[in-house]
């Protein structure tokens, strides 16, 4: 298994940049909000939560449809599926090399951005932890979208559709918890239990379906 | 231990391709699956290896422990070289050995070993996407090699070999055959291996095993 | 004659498309003409009953509106009951029957957005707001949206039976969501009036075209529902007869 | 006068819900006589489904799909 | 070179990119937004316009780092380079196809999503119509990091380096000339005439360099 | 007609893989390049289409108009087949046979009767992904018949055909080779082609043409 975990992370740094076209796209999506909002400083401080939120999600989905497509087209996938190991264990390790190598870069990156929306240093790091506890949340239900579409002869952008309806829940809580942590009557940690709960069903529950998806697809 | 297929069926699409096709290898016993292009071949040896399902009939390996799925004890080799041409070709045989590897069973070979036993030890450093079809072809099979499984199953495994490569091929198949493993490959070309029992596809018309 | 005992009966005899065939032949003529003599009978009422001293004109609305909304949530527990259908008995018409009531759910779900911005604007002062009961209906148009795509993007209609059966099945925790949006949200959007406990709070003035065109769109239903699947069935015919025809074609030209 | 205002937007309500019914009827009708007329076409040239040949070769069972 | 745009098209649309998925996703992404930010309509109608330009931004990443890549990965590249055809026809031709796959289907559809986003008539159609003027140069500069991408065995970084921030004036000039056509004091002229120049300009640089980086990547 | 190349030589990565080759075809002429896997076959044949620079040498076609890239006289068939899986076989074929199409040149076969030529006319419905390994090698080679070009390039053109496809191919060779085309293939089996010169590759040592 680590030898999978080790073997996705070079070839996210080998191939395709995963890393930095996320972070470059969070970058440009922070970078036109104001253009919308206009100087307003306060309102920017208040919308950056949500807008950081919004970026990581969708930067997300970028490079998520080919979480098993590049290993179904040199014939990898077929080997996978043979194996002793549990599918579902195979799976979950790839969701994992895939957050390292996508998500965990923006997570690290937000603090940065958020000084550029006029974010305070609480807001700032209630953003950068949730994002951390819900930025998982997404890439196991990212996976499972990504076998349904594996399966697909014609597959390609429909997992983000699937996906996407699935990730509002997350969002709610997510962008709920960074918003609560700096307006004083609404309390953080309720909507940040069920951001983590969230995470921890979609763990379970993702690479489950990702592996019953792959193992109906073979072809 | 046993490798053996029962009253097998499978469909493609809609359209039945074979139907009733059964056959059993026991140790150090191969298979050469043959017949004309798009006859079902490739179909067959994925059912085998467990990555189609069949629509009747069954597979299984036997050898004291009957509850496990006939495909852990396989090895694959179809059309296409599962090797990621980003990663040199030792990071790809490192990767494999150790994702194969099963706790317990006997260990396969040393990757160098492997890579000089294909008759390319002195390249394991390029990148996959870097070597000739011929030598690609090779480190596929080396991965046959760096995790031990007593069956083996392969496509054309000596498409886009040249001559030395392919005694090469079937000297590593006649090794594996002495050492009680089993062996079943779909071909249009002699393999060189010693006797062996043989199966024609016929494609739609349906198949029929000979001994 | 609703489509739920048809499944049943012919569950029951062992799936038999040509009969299902047979069965639609010479049930399709007497649906559409109920269908367009209750269209007649509800539009005629539609627009002779008096306008709200509330609403004004825009009561008139409430007569394509709410039926509407009302069949694209039946629509979608039809196609989750065939979604049952195929994962449990495998049926194949149990298939059939969802693919194709997704489009008509589309298209009466896109109806439903468009008349309720409609009478929104007069309303509310605004064409859309995002309040639990619109956007929930929104996020339905996009499941019906996204499972037409998931079909077309499938052409080997086994392999996309079973998928698209637990899709549908996961995307119905929706259908309550939008039932009780009202309830448990406070809303815009009018709390249920006419299906609700202890009987309509509606004035019967409203509620007798309300009914009819219910009925009417109801019917309407039916009947497309049950051409589109008589057209699938054949659709499926048509492309086992090409594959048959191009095989023996081949093997026949080929030495 | 709020009235007459507001006609507009329930004929724009009856005049979309009756072309998106138009649409969907149309298509519906369209493709209904498009299969008929290719079901048509290859019974003429003499093909057969395979159920229909041989029905007893293939059970219900290894016929999850339709073609009866 | 008809024929290369139409099995373009016939590919965006078969392999699941078509203009219904791509549709239905921009609508995914903007019914996503409320989650996040809430349903305060004045707040959505002032980010509105960059909303959508994220949206289209994202919508013309997702695929296009391989724009040349399928094609070589399958050997159609290699005979592409072969033909009598100059290979910055090809690149140009194929660069419109994948606009009018990827982002024309979002212009078309963004008076649609500016209605939930509660936008007023003057701010629905200068955002459509910068979205008109502005995606082209998107595609053209992406088609330029695609084929050096292409050319490189490991040079995915280096594209996202290279070539994402190229995006970010576009994105800015866009936001902001939709931004200011509804703001009294910024005139809307400069910025939509800075982003048509933009486009000009990519519309020539970025198959140019494109070719050039496909003929010396041949390997 | 002439299709040359003088002097040529190669470089893979920093090592040279082949120096001085030269060879000249005419009308009807065909060259079969043979040799141990890795040793430049297929190298030696990108050289030729234009799609890898050389290091020294030159590569001409030589008809008449002596300024054009001798590439833009050439199929090339590589080891992958450029085709995609997700477009139908006819729509596949009916995009290359207008894309290659040239004004004032002689036009390609129709694309039924190219289909027919390779055994494949039943099939062309189907999406390229669904055929076999074979199938899509055939059809892969059909695509040389619906643009004319004088000089065929082909690297392991028989690769995964079966012994019908084999014979099917020699004859397609042949009648190019009578309709005054040329061809160079490389490859580790027999064509079944008649009278062609050939040239054996040594790969690192350097090949040696022979007449
Ligand atoms: C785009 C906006 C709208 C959407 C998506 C929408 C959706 C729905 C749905 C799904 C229902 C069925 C609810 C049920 O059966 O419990 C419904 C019913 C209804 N809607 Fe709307 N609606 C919209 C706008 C409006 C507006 C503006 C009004 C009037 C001011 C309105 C008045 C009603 C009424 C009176 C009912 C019947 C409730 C009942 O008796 O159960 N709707 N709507
Ligand atoms: N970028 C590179 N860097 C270093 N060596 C390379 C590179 N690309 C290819 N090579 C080497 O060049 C040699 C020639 O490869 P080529 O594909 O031409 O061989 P071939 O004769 O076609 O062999 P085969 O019969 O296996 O197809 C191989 O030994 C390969 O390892
Ligand atoms: N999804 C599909 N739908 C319909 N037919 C298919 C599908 N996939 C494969 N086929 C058909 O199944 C047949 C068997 O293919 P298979 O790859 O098993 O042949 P093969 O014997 O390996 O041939 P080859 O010698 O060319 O490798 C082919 O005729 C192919 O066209
Ligand atoms: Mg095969
Ligand atoms: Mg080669």
């Amino acid at each position: 298994m680590t030898a999978l975990l080790l073997r996705d992370l070079r070839l996210s740094i080998r191939s395709g940049g995963g890393a930095l076209i996320g972070v470059l796209f969070f970058m440009a999506v922070v970078a036109v909000i104001p253009f919308g909002v206009g100087p307003d400083l306060n309102l920017l401080s208040r919308i950056g939560p949500p807008i950081l939120w919004i970026g990581a999600l969708l930067a997300s989905l970028l490079g998520l449809d080919r979480l098993f497509q590049a290993d179904r087209e040199d014939g990898s996938l077929d080997l996978m599926l043979m194996q002793e190991t549990p599918l579902v264990m195979t799976v979950f390790v790839k969701c994992v090399a895939h957050w390292l190598s996508h998500s965990l870069p923006l997570v690290i990156a937000s603090p940065l951005l958020a000084l550029f929306m006029n974010m305070d240093a609480l807001s700032v790091g209630a953003t950068a932890l949730t994002l951390l506890v819900g930025t998982p949340a997404i890439t196991f239900i990212g996976a499972a979208g990504a076998a349904v579409a594996v399966s697909l002869p014609r597959g390609g952008l429909l997992v983000s559709i699937l996906v996407l309806p699935l990730t509002i829940p997350v969002l709610i809580f997510g962008a709920g918890a960074a918003y609560a942590a700096t307006q004083d009557p609404s309390p953080f940690l309720p909507p940040f239990l069920y951001l983590i709960a969230l995470t921890l069903i979609f763990a379970v529950i993702g690479p489950l379906a990702a592996a019953l998806a792959l193992r109906a697809s073979s072809d | 231990m046993r490798f053996e297929a029962q009253a097998l069926s499978a469909r493609r699409g809609e359209d039945l391709l074979f139907r009733d096709i059964s056959f059993a290898l026991s140790d150090g016993e191969a298979l050469v699956v043959t017949g004309p292009n798009g006859s079902g071949k490739s179909t067959l040896l994925r059912v085998l290896a467990g990555l189609l399902p069949q629509e009747e009939g069954t597979v299984r390996f036997v050898d004291g422990t009957e509850d496990r799925p006939a495909r852990e004890a396989c090895h694959y080799l179809g059309h296409r070289n599962a090797m990621k041409r980003e990663l040199t070709v030792e990071e790809n045989l490192t990767f494999w050995a150790e994702f194969m590897a099963k706790e317990g069973a006997a260990p396969g070979m040393d990757i160098d070993e492997a890579a000089e036993s294909v008759g390319l030890a002195g390249i394991a450093h390029l990148p996959f996407g870097y070597l000739s079809a011929g030598q690609q072809r090779r480190m596929a099979f080396a991965k046959l090699l760096v995790a031990h499984r007593p069956v083996w199953i392969l496509d054309e495994p000596t498409a886009a070999l040249d001559v030395k490569a392919d005694a090469m091929f079937a000297g590593l198949c006649q090794a594996h055959l002495a050492a009680g493993g089993m062996l079943v490959a779909a071909t249009h070309q002699p393999l060189g291996i010693e006797s062996v029992k043989s199966l024609v596809m016929k494609g739609f018309e349906y198949g029929e095993a000979l001994a | 004659m609703t489509d739920t005992s048809l499944a049943i009966r012919s569950f029951s005899d062992l799936a038999n498309p040509a009969k299902f065939i047979a069965l639609a032949g010479k049930l399709i003529p007497w649906l559409a003409g109920v269908t367009a003599i209750l269209f007649a009978a509800g539009l005629w009422l539609c627009f002779t009953t008096d306008g709200d001293y509330q609403q004004g004109e825009t009561v008139r609305i409430m007569y394509i509106h709410v039926p509407a909304a009302w069949l694209s949530m039946m629509c979608y527990t039809i196609m989750a009951a065939s979604a049952v259908g195929t994962l449990v008995w495998r049926h194949p018409l149990a298939d059939v029957s969802a693919r194709v009531a997704a489009p008509l759910g589309a298209a009466f779900t896109f109806v439903a957005l468009v008349t309720g911005s409609l009478w929104g604007k007069p309303m509310w002062g605004t064409w859309w707001v995002w309040d639990a009961r619109l956007t929930s209906v929104f996020i339905l148009f996009l499941m019906y949206l996204g499972l037409i795509a998931f079909n077309r993007a499938m052409d080997d209609p086994s392999r996309a039976a079973r998928v698209s059966a637990v899709m549908i099945l996961i995307g119905f925790v929706n259908i309550p969501i939008i039932k009780f949006s009202v309830d448990w949200f406070n809303t815009l959007h009018q709390p249920a009036s006419v299906v609700r406990m202890g009987g309509p709070a509606v004035d019967s003035e409203f509620l007798r075209p309300l009914l009819v065109m219910a009925i009417a769109f109801t019917m309407l239903f039916f009947t497309l529902h049950m051409m589109a699947m008589r057209t699938e069935i054949w659709r499926r015919r048509v492309a086992a007869m090409r594959r048959i025809a191009a095989r023996s074609a081949a093997r026949g030209q080929e030495v | 006068m709020e009235l007459a205002h507001n006609e507009g937007y329930v004929l724009a309500s009856y005049a979309i819900t009756l072309i998106a019914m138009i649409v969907i009827i149309g298509w519906v009708l369209i493709d209904s006589r498009g299969r008929q007329r290719e079901l048509k076409r290859l019974e003429e040239a003499g093909i057969r489904r395979r159920s229909a040949r041989n029905a007893a070769s293939g059970g219900a069972a290894t016929e999850k799909t339709i073609d009866a």
